[in-house]
């Protein structure tokens, strides 16, 4: 299954709205934290991870989605979060704490949650796994067309969350894909001295899916395994598992030195950004010419600069506010 | 103070009584012949109809789809509720017992508890986490605990202990309608399962047709003036026990029934300490940081004044639960000790 | 690896004292729980797992092993306590809830611990499988001998302890060995309602480990596996995965009425009883004559009879000695 | 009462002052050197130090086996370290934020608090397990808990919460060698991590040589007479603030920090409440079921008569934390609400 050149446009566009959302937050995010770096200050504080690098993972699986189907993201949500169709302006909000943010500033980048498009994310690794599997569940149950994918980084593994819900897809022949991200790390912690096996997908022989790898960071080879993953959902033949080999190209959250990484890494994994070589794609094949690509890059600029001042420019929420909504 | 008293006290001729397991059941299938989005899950309550008899016959009427037994992954079916919560169905999900919390505690405190206050709102979960609780039938250190003070102190979840089958069955059904995650503990030895030894009052009448109990209403089970004992589940019973043996001596005492932990009816407590102006806490949770004190500081913290007497509590120790039937025996709340507790109090 | 006939003696001679065992408690336990059957009741009171038909898993392992190696066992555990060697006498006391027992009685039959054999068990479905895990460690960090085995069900597989722990194994390379004891049943639920997978031997390549799948509940087939998985972890090679298929020939738990049972499926394991079978092909395969048979029969017996009566016979703790012991 | 104080009032000239963070990794240095049986896990605690700093320089001192990075597998880990420390290790193992408890915590509650009960005492498990809390930079509400209650309410672990670089080493120290599990929570903003913007106040004189600060001994950190105010960690610092401002309107306030929950030193602040009449407990965890509760009924049932005012609490509210700022400090125990709490206090 390879996208159409509507396809292709998409996710070059969402890529490049996921790209400039970041450079934006990262800009941002440092106002006010200078000279010291505190993550308390600035117009938005506490954790910042970003998905620069990851976004081919983001667009290739959600370019199969409706809004209808169910995605549960990671810490890391924002590529995730655009590409599923989240309210970017809502979405931008929250992360600036705003009133007009998801959930009024309650959640923050990490909990990032849009009913309408069927959003969710946990700050907590792996615990993606279970509710996308719930939402697989109640799909089967009630007949409703919809298939559930859970996001999970490749160190998130490890955690037994993912052993539990993927034996539990299976055996309930879920609409259940898992989107292993595999960045290479884990925070500082490389992938090699965490996992066992040097591919995830193996891992799903012991759920008895299929599992794929995908390698190359590309949109459209990730595209090709998702749709045939989504589709067999969709059939109702249960669950699979893909693992995408991507790249981290910022650090763990903003402020991380990054002394971990072997000299040369990042500046490879730049050479190899998915963003241009999409770029470079769509005008090779799809006869994608310049003033296309400035229009595409304007709409996203534009849509990113929209949000952005709609973040901005809201109001917080009275501070007495964080009493309320703890119950339905 | 809440006019709701308990029907505990008061069998009748002929009337129908029903035990808590029955009564939880009962109101579980009344909920799913209304609604489809109701359905259960967990460690063998389809076939075997749950270890404690609360799940018994829904296999045979609703069938292995609404009635699914799990494998031994509590991560992810706690996770699955609350991803099928939020997917427009009400998953009534069993913990076996409250003590195996530790293998899915972040499911259900990071995600069920929180993702309404994280969506502010915008996402339900209506989630009902049924849990087994207590011991004193020698079932050992991790067979054994209530943990009422571990659920009741993390925000997001309500809190539903019952201590009699009248009250099971309504605090359920309100529990199955909330849109928020509810915790609800039974007390193994009130379940009226005859192979653990049962408390013979926590059976009683209970009407066949549906109704509900609202939340944050304690129960005045027994009314008094000289102490005020407050408790839940097997504490009430043993409240009462213990209110019928001051009684011998010439003690009034009055016995609350919390019912629910979150949302604590404050104001049924102060009430009633503020009448009889002495207050013992009956807890089978671990005495410190927990259920016990809470009690305490709530009345002293609004008017110190109402109280006549050092309050006491009548707790758990702070001690893994021993196997050995003398050991537990010894360190579990009972009426006795209540009574012993009123008359070491400090008087000011 | 085969068995030598010592060896089989001793595993046989084993089987007989762990299942002479369970037949005595199981009458014990009935003590004071008739007309009505009431758990709290009885000189044992509590729940009371036994380990009937599951013998051959005990032995065939554990016939391996030195008091130093280390074995963590499950919520069923007298048969895997008495192949390790824990004392019998302390044992027997312990589930009678005596101050003579392992622990003086605060444990009780799923909390036996033995540091003179290096025994331990829970009675939380797969966590074992973490701490035999760090004692393998223990032994690679202190470079002493001894390897860890982790006893699990087949249920517990599904839990997340079981893949964290051997992944970990694995990433460390450890001393350390998983048995699945395979009784297709956890409480109630078939084993093909809750595995994903037919055998959890496949498993093992999640974790880049070999994995074996015994059949037959024959203890020199698990001898002679067992022997590889251990030989391997004591040369320094890492973790191996042993799944045992066996059987529960009794309910879950003493009181269990196994209406979930297919009809004829118990008459079917009891015929295929692993112990008359071992009676058997010693006498076949290694000219035991019915005396010597009598002979071990009457050790075991006198074994169990003798723990027993010291169990039955040791006082009680004082009550008040349940505050004491929570710290070291 | 404790004659023990904290060094934090005492700034000297030249001395070295030191972090938390490097108090913890000091000790933890310290023990190592001396006992080959102790060695550090969890995420991320090799390489990069720990991502508070508190293990910065033992892998590069002790080499990469006994200062482990583990794989995100918080239930093996938790695990493992209960294994080793019964095989004879001293394991210091990490969880990186406490609000993570979730995902492994029957490996601390049923097997790490129980193993030495459930062994009558034969197996010991000198595990150490340091944890993070708090809030307070918008972090959001999966990473900015304190769960000080959570963990003292359940019996078999040992709770400590250091407020200053002093007490830090020294209650390090004694957590490696003690042969019982411990639990050491340390604050991320007094961690002396710039970018988590610090309480400089506990950023204090250190001594460089090894000392133990012994367990359940709480800390008179200033002394006073019109009301006690008690608290942990930030609590204390908190406190500290709060009797500055109460100085100022002439009210002379005692601070107590607990500095461990378990063992609780329940003496120190009774009689500093038989001093002083009035109690206000500072707790930056939940507030109900939890410590402030505990400390408030402990004054109450021992002996009510030394209470000259209805104690207060200044508490977490039972909420999920929030990310955005304003909310969150809106929340937040300070030296303002303390000092209400003080003027709001119902005098008996
Ligand atoms: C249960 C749990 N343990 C630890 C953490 C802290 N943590 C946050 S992100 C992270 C690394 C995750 O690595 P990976 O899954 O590969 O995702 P990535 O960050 O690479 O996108 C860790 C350890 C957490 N959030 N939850
Ligand atoms: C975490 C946890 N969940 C549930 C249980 C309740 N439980 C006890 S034994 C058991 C079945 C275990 O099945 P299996 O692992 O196959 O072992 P078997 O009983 O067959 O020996 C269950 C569900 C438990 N003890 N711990
Ligand atoms: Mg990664
Ligand atoms: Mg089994």
């Amino acid at each position: 299954m390879q996208p159409t050149r509507d396809q292709k446009v998409w996710m070059y566009e969402n890529m490049l709205v996921s790209r400039f959302l970041e450079e934006t937050i990262e800009q941002i995010y440092l106002e006010g934290k200078k000279p010291v770096f505190n993550m308390a200050n600035g117009p938005i504080p506490g954790e910042m991870h970003l998905s620069n690098g990851q976004e081919p993972c983001a667009v290739g699986v959600c370019a199969h989605l409706k809004p209808e189907d169910v995605v549960t993201g990671t810490h890391r949500p924002h590529h995730i979060a655009v590409a599923k169709g989240v309210n970017l302006r809502k979405m931008v909000a929250e992360i600036f704490g705003k009133k007009t943010g998801l959930s009024g500033g309650r959640g923050g980048h990490m909990h990032l949650f849009d009913a309408n498009v069927n959003f969710a994310c946990s700050g907590i690794i792996g615990q993606g796994m279970g509710p996308a599997v719930g939402a697989a569940l109640s799909r089967k149950m009630q007949k409703k067309p919809g298939v559930a994918v859970a996001y999970i980084g490749e160190g998130a593994v490890n955690q037994g969350a993912f052993h539990e819900a993927m034996n539990l897809a299976a055996v309930w022949k879920l609409p259940f894909i898992c989107v292993i991200e595999d960045n290479q790390w884990g925070i500082s912690v490389a992938k090699s001295a965490s996992t066992a096996v040097k591919d995830n997908s193996i891992r799903a022989q012991a759920y008895g899916v299929p599992g794929y790898l995908v390698k190359g960071n590309d949109p459209c080879e990730i595209f090709r395994v998702a749709g045939e993953c989504i589709e067999r959902a969709r059939r109702g033949e249960g669950p699979s598992l893909i693992e995408i080999e991507t790249s981290r190209l910022a650090g763990h959250f903003m402020g991380d030195a990054e002394g971990y990484r072997p000299k040369g890494e990042l500046d490879a994994l730049r050479a190899r950004d998915p963003i241009p070589a999409m770029k470079a794609r769509l005008m090779a094949e799809d006869g994608m010419k310049q003033e296309e690509n400035d229009a595409i890059v304007a709409r996203a600029r534009a849509k990113v600069d929209d949000a952005i001042q709609f973040g901005r420019e809201s109001p917080y929420a009275q501070p007495e506010e964080a009493l309320e909504k703890v119950f339905a | 103070m809440s006019t709701l008293t308990s029907t505990a006290a008061k069998p009748k001729q002929n009337e129908r009584r029903v035990t808590i397991a029955r009564a939880m059941a009962e109101a579980v299938a009344q909920e799913m012949r209304i609604d489809p989005r109701v359905f259960v899950m967990g460690e063998d309550i389809g076939q075997l109809g749950g270890v404690y008899g609360n799940t018994r016959g829904l296999i045979e009427e609703f069938g292995p789809e609404r009635v699914r037994d799990t494998p031994i992954s509590e991560t992810a079916f706690m996770g699955a509720a609350v991803g099928a919560a939020s997917d427009g169905m009400r998953p009534v999900v069993e913990l076996m017992f409250v003590d195996f919390f530790g293998v899915c505690f972040d499911a259900i405190y990071n995600l069920m508890a929180k993702n309404i206050y994280f969506s502010g709102g915008e996402v339900k979960v209506p989630v009902v986490l049924m849990t087994s609780t207590g011991g004193g039938y020698s079932d050992g250190g991790q067979h054994s605990q209530c943990l009422y003070g571990t659920f009741a102190h993390l925000p997001g979840m309500k809190v539903v202990c019952p201590s009699n089958a009248y009250d099971a069955k309504g605090l359920m059904v309100t529990a199955i309608r909330d849109d928020s995650p509810v915790i609800y503990m039974y007390h193994k030895s009130l379940q009226g399962m005859g192979w653990l030894g049962t408390e013979p009052a926590a059976t009683v009448n209970v009407p066949e047709e549906t109704y509900s109990i609202p939340f944050g209403k304690a129960a005045v089970v027994r009314e008094g003036n000289d102490v005020t004992i407050v408790g839940v589940a097997m504490g009430v019973h043993n409240g009462l026990k213990a209110a019928d043996k001051l009684a011998a001596q010439g003690i009034s005492a009055e016995v609350i029934d919390l019912r629910t932990l979150v949302p604590l009816d404050r104001d049924t407590v102060f009430n009633s300490v503020k009448k009889t102006g002495r207050l013992i806490v009956v807890d089978e949770d671990y005495q410190s940081f927990g259920l016990s004190g809470e009690i305490i500081a709530t009345v002293a913290e609004r008017d110190l004044s109402v109280l006549k007497a050092s309050p006491q509590r009548v707790a758990y120790p702070d001690i893994p639960i021993p196997f050995a039937r003398p050991m537990e025996q010894f360190a579990l709340p009972n009426p006795d000790k209540i009574v012993e507790a009123f008359h070491a109090m400090k008087r000011t």
